[in-house]
């Protein structure tokens, strides 16, 4: 049974149970993350952990149970009005606005208003400085003006980051950011998530616990669609049974 | 052997690759390692026939193929697992291994069927064997991707960063059956990889690319991995 | 900027040319004004009718190679425009208190209900821009609501273009049917076969023209312009982005719609009769292979691939009626195959040589969850 | 010596092109013929050869064309009526003179066009009267869907009402339709003794080749048409049509002079087989009717020649014909069977010379031509 | 309407699904699989439609075991000329294919016009089809018999080829990722062609039956092209028996409104049914679905 939510809940998925033609990808699964907080997804591959973010930002519907943000029920509303209340995800693979320049796909992802009318107002030049900001950000600047879709893998990647914390969103959600990251680029990630948090919340999936390690923040393991564990690094380190499932043979956890 | 000599390819007018020299000798495990954007991809798509060359030439065991189509190339022994893995989304995980048979024809000697050995690397082809493959998890996938790769029964083996958004255990499980995959069948691997700990645990020699070139080349036992970290920074 | 080859394929190169297109445009739009000083009363008027047709290939630009969305029943919109004003014509052709000829010889004895208030003027007018525009808004909506995207739409629209046609064709009494409506000479009191009319038919044209062209690059240059690119791309990512594709579609085609009906009504006066056949299956493919030879992604480019297209069309198939078909047939195999992005494409291809946009990117297009 | 310009206009590519390629070759033997001797008032006719495309609009820009870019003397064209009610404002507006060589429903009389094709008086109304006179009191009426059969219909329904026939069903088919299965079932439960056929072009095919197969012929369920022709004929297949009816102002094997010259000439320049029909001689007399009009006129003046043609009468392949003064032609009317290759044998004919009516009395009371 | 009545409008919702049918079921392959909107389909139609007029003319009154062949070899040349030289540069541009194949269309009508003539060819069926079977007041004219028989010879043997065979396999495989199949030793030039080829084939086939029981001439193929597109659409993209299942269904609903209503009106009818059939299923009966290819 989901625990009551306190005050400061911000996102609460309650009891959701989504399946996919008869094949259940999370079973009864409940999770809160407090408003302003950072947490940790980990879990193996089809543990359902995308699912799960599939299924906040309402690009699949829940079989049975619901999804809270600030309260508010937003499992049944379609997905740009999910958006519109202020959650962004950057997707496990790339999805940059292909067709526009580098500087286009901030600008447009920063509007606040994204209505048919309001979008007719040419951008701000705060809005321009907002995006200039970014593209230093995510190292993007020389590349500002080519379209997106000429850009590397791992380039679209700091692209897709940089339109997250462009649409300023209270809740991000990052699947795999650091997928195809160098080790030190890595590391700039985790930095930037730190300077996100507080202000927004932000819920991470990864892989690479090198990265995990340096976000030192609370973790929740997925497991075949239900929460598994829940624990920090060292703890779970620790634990035989998420060893087994998810982190492998010691040497290589380090 | 596969060697590339003096390969360029560019992207509509804009070039990419200038002037690449690079070699995998018979069963040898070669990691390929650089920047986003320096032409990674670009270079393996190009061995494989589906990015074309503006130049030089690609030899598989002395014979010039960069004229060749990609299929013949894979007839020949080449097997290529994307980044992003590339699987069939609409077939099922057992269709997309029996994919990797059309490879085979024109070679006497092999047998068409998935190999057995594909099944104990990866057991998540035969438990998943009737799903889509779309629908797997992108993990699952990279599995499937190998495995199939695997079904080709390939001389050389290219990979395009195989441990992006694995589970660690995988990975130690994907490294162990490259291992095996290298020290049994013999095949020739060129890796490409962001995780260095990874590449230089599995690798023989690196090479370096930056803007389009390879800078910088060597054996992974006598570099220390902090040594090439710079050409990946920011 | 340009009206076109900003998002074309070499976006960003866009924005140091525009005053060349611009100004080329410009330049056009002059030239055409002086027309009816060196052309004779045949030519003129064709051009004049190229022009009213050129319009509607505008908004196929902005449904297509702006939004993505390949219509093939842009002729319902033509053909709600044109039959709106045509039948205020009609009945201003007609004595009062008898009813239009066709509908004595099919009959009817009353005036339908829903032709009476096109006895107005302002009404049909009003009509001219509500019919077609609210239509394409129900049409879009039922679409695009049910997310039905790519070839769907386009076979939906030429079905419900082919519906409409063959409801036109069997409802007589009402629309007299094959025949059209024809046969009328007054409008807000002009007669239309006066001297001067053809002059001033033409200039209200080239006027519209350029109202259209203008107005339409302006709305393309705001961010509203920038969605539909990134709805053509990837219209899942933009929706998570928070915009709501389906508004943005629904926009775009019902501006689309207007800009047909606004064709509809225009040629309809031109031509002097509006009829089933103007508006049907192989109008609408025509019209859109027009488009693409001037390049779809181009406002100027789609209204000059009309015009010189039709133009075209005219004098081969007088020089040569039976190579006619040959000539066109090829000409739509060598466009698509050629120039992809139409002559708009070329010539921005030319003037700034840049990396193209795959058609789809290799690396990500297959890729688990592809958004 | 100097020419004289004509358009001939009709649609040599698309749905119509199957009818009325063979019209445009008529109306040119015509033109070639009297070029060979000599031409229209000392001057040779030159064609301006333009393609409707079976696309209505496209008439009306070619016709315009015509008339303001080559400023031709007259236009030969048209077949559907549709072509013809949008070619009509551009004739009127640019005072020009059409030829119209097909049989139609009647309901306009403009004076900037020759209507030479039957009214319906000369084709729909003799071909029910002979049918009624056969014995036939059920009827089914089926059709294309536009002008021409709905509104022969209309009229005919008048008058099986006014003669106490029976009217036992009424079915229409989209132009260029080909499933007929429903309307054979229809035809099935209605039991009628005859079907007047208005169907045009490529339907036609379907449905008698469907009618067949449902195991219908001329002897259990005749037909009578009024859109087959000899040609149409050849198309549908011989043997299917064997034993119906169809009615017109000519057929191939009518047996007068000046039909075996025309036919043999045409034979000759357009092959041995060639199939000629009435659509094709009303074409090939419009240009004599042209030039004697013009003649007579003394002058190509469009709107001189429309007062001087009233009343040209000539012997010509259809017999006797004269022009009336609403603009039609005083012409027979025929019905055949249809035999061997395609040819119709004449059972019936009208007693002399039918005077054209534009306005059916009994269906449109009260109009007339102006 | 009495029983008689309904009984025959229930046979003709089945003439009108086979004929549906065998013309949609070329477009499985281009369309469907190859995602080419291939509107030169009506022209495969048609030249199988020529050629059987051609055997009738080589082979007599017994034409058909001539025509069978012929049409499907000719046809499938034709649209293997037509992967060479054209389609073969669109994959993966299914709007442009549109296009293109919409002039190639208008070129073979053409050609079509000035090889036979504009009027269209006579072509009879065999007399041993001639007859029909009467099952009560019923009449069930055997040429109807024969092509519901051939929809459902050539169904069968599409499903097996697409769903059970290697071939099939290999096809759906190059359809989803092109280069990764090339990459796996498909040669995927070939097999494109030989699907394409294929489908123009089996049109072929379809017009051989269709000329037996409509006219054959340049224009025949326009009359079936759109209601092909909306048999494929309604059935699914992609999946034959859904194809089959919308063939029937189209079929009768045109059956029922010819029967109450009348036919010139029915067209419209069926059109707006199938809009508001998309509305309710839009990817159609038997959607082909999955995480990967959502925005295919
Ligand atoms: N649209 C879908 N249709 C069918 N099955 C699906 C679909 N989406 C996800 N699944 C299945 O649900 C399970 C969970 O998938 P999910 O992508 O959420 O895993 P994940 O935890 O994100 O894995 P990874 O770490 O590999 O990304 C998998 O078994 C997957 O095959
Ligand atoms: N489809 C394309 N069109 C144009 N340019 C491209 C395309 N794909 C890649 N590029 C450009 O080519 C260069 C090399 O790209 P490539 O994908 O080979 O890099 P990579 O080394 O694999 O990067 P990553 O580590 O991010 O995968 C980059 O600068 C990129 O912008
Ligand atoms: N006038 C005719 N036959 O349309
Ligand atoms: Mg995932
Ligand atoms: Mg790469």
């Amino acid at each position: 049974m989901p625990s009551e939510p306190t005050a400061e809940t911000l996102l609460d998925v309650r009891d959701i149970t989504v399946s996919f033609d008869g094949f259940k990808a999370i079973t009864n699964l409940s999770l809160q993350v407090p408003r302003g907080s950072l947490r940790v997804l980990i879990g193996p591959n089809g543990a359902g952990k995308s699912t799960l973010l599939d299924t906040i930002i309402g690009k699949v519907r829940p079989e049975r149970g619901e999804v809270r943000f600030g309260g508010q029920v937003i499992s049944r509303l379609p997905e740009h009005r999910i958006a519109g209340l202020g959650i962004c995800r950057k997707f496990q693979a790339p999805g940059v606005l292909e067709g526009l320049t580098v500087r286009e796909n901030l600008l447009l992802t920063a509007r606040r208003n994204k209505g048919v009318l309001g979008i007719l107002k040419a951008p701000s030049a705060a809005e321009h400085a907002r995006a200039d900001e970014l593209l230093r950000l995510t190292g993007l600047t020389a590349r500002a003006d080519i379209p997106a879709g000429s850009l590397a893998h791992g380039e679209k990647q700091w692209l897709e980051i940089g339109m997250v914390v462009a649409a300023d969103p209270e809740l991000l959600l990052l699947d795999e950011p650091t997928a195809g990251m160098t080790a030190q680029e890595t590391a700039q990630t985790a930095a930037l998530i730190h300077t996100l948090a507080g202000r927004h919340t932000v819920l991470v999936i990864d892989h690479d616990m090198h990265f995990v390690e340096l976000l030192k923040a609370p973790i929740t393991v997925l497991h075949q669609g239900q929460v598994f564990r829940e624990g920090n690094l060292e703890t779970l380190r620790a634990d035989p049974e998420v060893m087994e499932i998810y982190l492998g043979r010691p040497k290589e956890a380090v | 052997m596969l060697k590339l000599e003096n390969v360029t390819a560019a992207y509509g007018q804009s070039p990419v690759l200038f002037g690449i020299d690079l070699e995998v000798r018979d069963a040898e495990a070669v990691t390929l390692i650089g920047r986003n954007g320096v032409g990674k991809t670009t270079l393996l798509r190009a061995i494989t026939g589906l990015h074309p060359l503006t130049g030089g030439a690609v030899r598989l065991n002395g014979a010039q193929v960069e004229r060749e189509a990609a299929f013949t190339r894979a007839r020949q022994g080449l097997a290529y697992v994307p980044q992003g893995r590339g699987l069939f989304g609409h077939l099922t995980v057992e269709e997309n291994l029996r994919m990797g048979l059309p490879a085979l024809s024109g070679r006497a000697a092999a047998t068409r069927a998935v190999p057995d050995l594909v099944y104990d690397l990866f057991p998540i082809c035969r438990d998943m064997g009737s799903r889509k493959a779309g629908n797997l998890s992108g993990g699952q996938q990279q599995q499937v991707a190998i495995g199939r790769a695997l079904v080709t029964q390939p001389r050389y083996l290219l990979l395009d960063e195989p441990t992006e958004g694995i589970q660690p255990s995988i990975v130690q499980e994907i490294e162990a059956a490259l291992t095996r995959i290298r020290t049994e069948l013999r095949v020739a691997v060129l890796l490409v990889e962001q995780y260095l700990d990874f590449a230089w645990s599995f690798a023989d020699r690196y090479y370096v690319m930056q803007k389009g070139r390879v800078v910088e080349t060597g054996q992974t036992a006598d570099t220390p991995t902090h040594a090439v970290q710079r050409y990946l920074g920011v | 900027m340009t009206p076109g080859v900003q998002s074309g394929p070499v976006p960003g190169a866009g924005r140091a040319r525009v005053p060349a297109v611009v100004l080329a445009t410009g330049a056009v739009l002059v030239a055409l004004a002086f027309a009816p000083l060196y052309l004779g009363a045949y030519p003129l008027a064709l051009l004049g009718r190229v022009l009213a047709l050129s319009i509607a290939a505008i908004g196929v630009s902005v449904v297509w190679g702006r939004t993505g969305i390949l219509s093939l029943g842009q002729g319902l919109f033509f053909g709600l425009g044109g039959y709106a004003l045509a039948m205020h014509l009609k009945l201003t052709a007609t004595p009062k208190g008898e009813l239009p000829d066709f509908m004595v010889y099919n009959g009817v004895e009353k005036l339908p209900w829903f032709w009476a208030p096109f006895a107005s003027a302002p009404f049909a007018l009003a009509m001219v821009l509500v019919l077609p525009a609210a239509a394409a808004g129900l049409v879009a909506w039922l679409m695009f609501r049910r997310r039905i995207t790519g070839v769907y739409v386009s076979i939906i629209t030429q079905a419900l273009l082919l519906a409409f046609v063959t409801w036109l064709n069997g409802s007589q009494g009402l629309t007299s049917g094959t025949n059209g409506i024809t046969d009328y000479q007054r409008f807000l009191g002009i007669d239309l076969r006066g001297p001067n009319v053809a002059h001033g038919l033409y200039w209200l044209t080239l006027l519209v023209v350029a109202a259209a062209l203008g107005g339409t690059a302006w709305l393309l240059r705001t961010p509203f312009g920038q969605v539909l690119t990134a709805i053509r791309d990837n219209e899942n990512r933009t929706r998570f982005l928070g915009f709501n594709p389906a508004a943005f579609k629904i926009a775009a085609f019902m501006l689309g719609g207007l800009l047909a009906g606004v064709s509809g009504a225009l040629y309809t006066v031109h031509l002097g009769t509006i009829s089933p056949a103007m508006i049907g299956v192989a109008f609408s493919i025509e019209l859109v292979v027009w488009v693409a030879l001037g390049g779809r992604a181009s406002l100027v480019g789609a209204a000059g691939g009309l015009v010189l297209g039709q133009l075209a069309k005219d004098r081969i198939s007088s020089a040569a009626p039976d190579a006619w078909l040959y000539v066109m047939g090829a000409l739509f195999v060598l466009v698509v195959l050629v120039m992809p992005q139409g002559v708009a494409g070329v010539i921005a291809r030319r003037r700034a040589p840049a990396p193209s946009v795959p058609a789809s990117s290799p690396v990500t297009r297959e890729v688990s969850d592809a958004v | 010596q100097s020419t004289v310009k004509v358009g001939v206009l009709h649609s040599l590519t698309g749905t119509m092109a199957i009818s009325e390629i063979t019209v445009a070759n008529a109306a040119q033997l015509a033109i070639d013929e009297i070029n060979a001797k000599g031409g229209v008032m000392g001057k040779k006719i030159e064609v301006v050869k333009e393609d409707g495309a079976s696309d209505w609009p496209t008439f009306a820009t070619k016709a315009e064309k015509l008339l303001t870019q080559d400023k031709v003397a007259t236009v030969f064209g048209g077949w559907t009526s549709a072509s013809r009610k949008s070619m009509l404002p551009v004739f009127e507006k640019n005072g020009g003179l059409l030829f119209y060589p097909v049989q139609f429903e009647g309901n306009e009389c403009s004076p900037n066009i020759i209507y030479t094709g039957a009214q319906p008086n000369q084709q729909a109304l003799p071909a029910l009267e002979w049918a009624l006179g056969k014995g036939y009191k059920k009827i089914f009426l089926l059709g294309s869907d536009y002008v021409y059969p709905r509104t022969a219909n209309l009229i005919l329904k008048k008058h099986i009402t006014d003669m106490k026939a029976t009217l036992s069903g009424e079915e229409y088919v989209a132009l260029g339709g080909t499933e007929f299965s429903s309307v054979i079932n229809k035809i099935k439960a209605a039991k009628p003794d005859v079907i007047i056929n208005t169907l045009n072009g490529d339907s036609n095919v379907s449905f008698f080749k469907q009618y067949q197969a449902a195991g219908y012929s001329a002897k259990t369920l005749p037909v009578i048409s009024f859109s087959i022709a000899e040609q149409e004929a050849q198309a549908i297949g011989t043997q299917l049509l064997d034993g119906q009816y169809a009615t017109w102002n000519y057929f191939q094997s009518l047996p007068n002079a000046a039909n075996k010259k025309f036919v043999a000439a045409y034979q000759a320049k357009y092959g041995k087989n060639a199939a000629i029909t009435d659509p094709m001689a009303h074409a090939y007399m419009d240009v004599y009717l042209w030039k004697a009009a013009v003649e007579k006129a003394k002058s190509f003046d469009p709107m001189a020649v429309r007062k001087a043609i009233v009343g040209v009468s000539m012997d010509s392949p259809l017999g006797k014909i004269t022009v009336d003064a609403n603009g039609s032609l005083t012409q027979a009317v025929y019905t055949g069977v249809s035999g061997a290759g395609g040819q119709f044998k004449v059972v019936a004919q009208s007693k002399g010379v039918v005077a054209p009516q534009p306005y059916d009395k009994l269906a449109f009371p009260g109009k007339t031509c102006p | 309407m009495d029983l008689t009545f309904l009984s025959g409008q229930l046979f003709t919702g089945l003439s009108v699904a086979s004929i549906l049918l065998l013309a949609a079921l070329g477009l499985a392959l281009s369309f469907g699989l190859m995602r080419v909107i291939n509107m030169a389909h009506g022209e495969f139609l048609m030249a199988g439609g020529y050629l059987t007029y051609l055997a009738a003319q080589w082979a007599g009154p017994n034409f058909l075991w001539l025509a069978f062949p012929l049409a499907f070899v000719g046809a499938g040349l034709l649209g293997a000329v037509m992967e060479f030289t054209v389609i073969r540069r669109l994959y993966g541009r299914p709007l442009d294919t549109l296009l293109a194949t919409f002039g190639i269309s208008l070129i073979l009508q053409q050609a079509a016009r000035q090889l036979f003539g504009s009027t269209g060819v006579p072509v009879t069926a065999p007399a041993w089809l001639s007859g029909a079977l009467n099952v009560g007041d019923v009449t069930l004219p055997y040429v109807r018999l024969f092509v519901i028989a051939l929809a459902l010879i050539v169904l069968g043997a599409m499903w097996w080829l697409l769903n059970r065979s290697r071939f099939g396999m290999h096809v759906r495989a190059v359809n989803q990722n092109r280069e990764m199949a090339a990459a796996l030793g498909v040669n995927t030039r070939a097999l494109d062609l030989l699907v394409f080829a294929l489908g123009a084939g089996i049109a072929g086939v379809a017009g051989v039956g269709l000329a037996l029981i409509a006219p054959v001439n340049p224009t025949v193929g326009a009359a079936y092209i759109v209601n092909a597109f909306l048999v494929v659409v309604v059935g699914g993209v992609g999946s034959v028996l859904g194809g089959a299942v919308a063939a029937v269904l189209l079929g009768f609903i045109t059956a029922l409104a010819e029967g109450l209503t009348s036919v010139s009106l029915a067209q419209a009818i069926l059109l707006v049914v199938v809009v508001a059939f998309l509305q309710w299923k839009p990817r159609g009966l038997f959607p082909t679905q999955s995480r990967a290819l959502e925005d295919a």
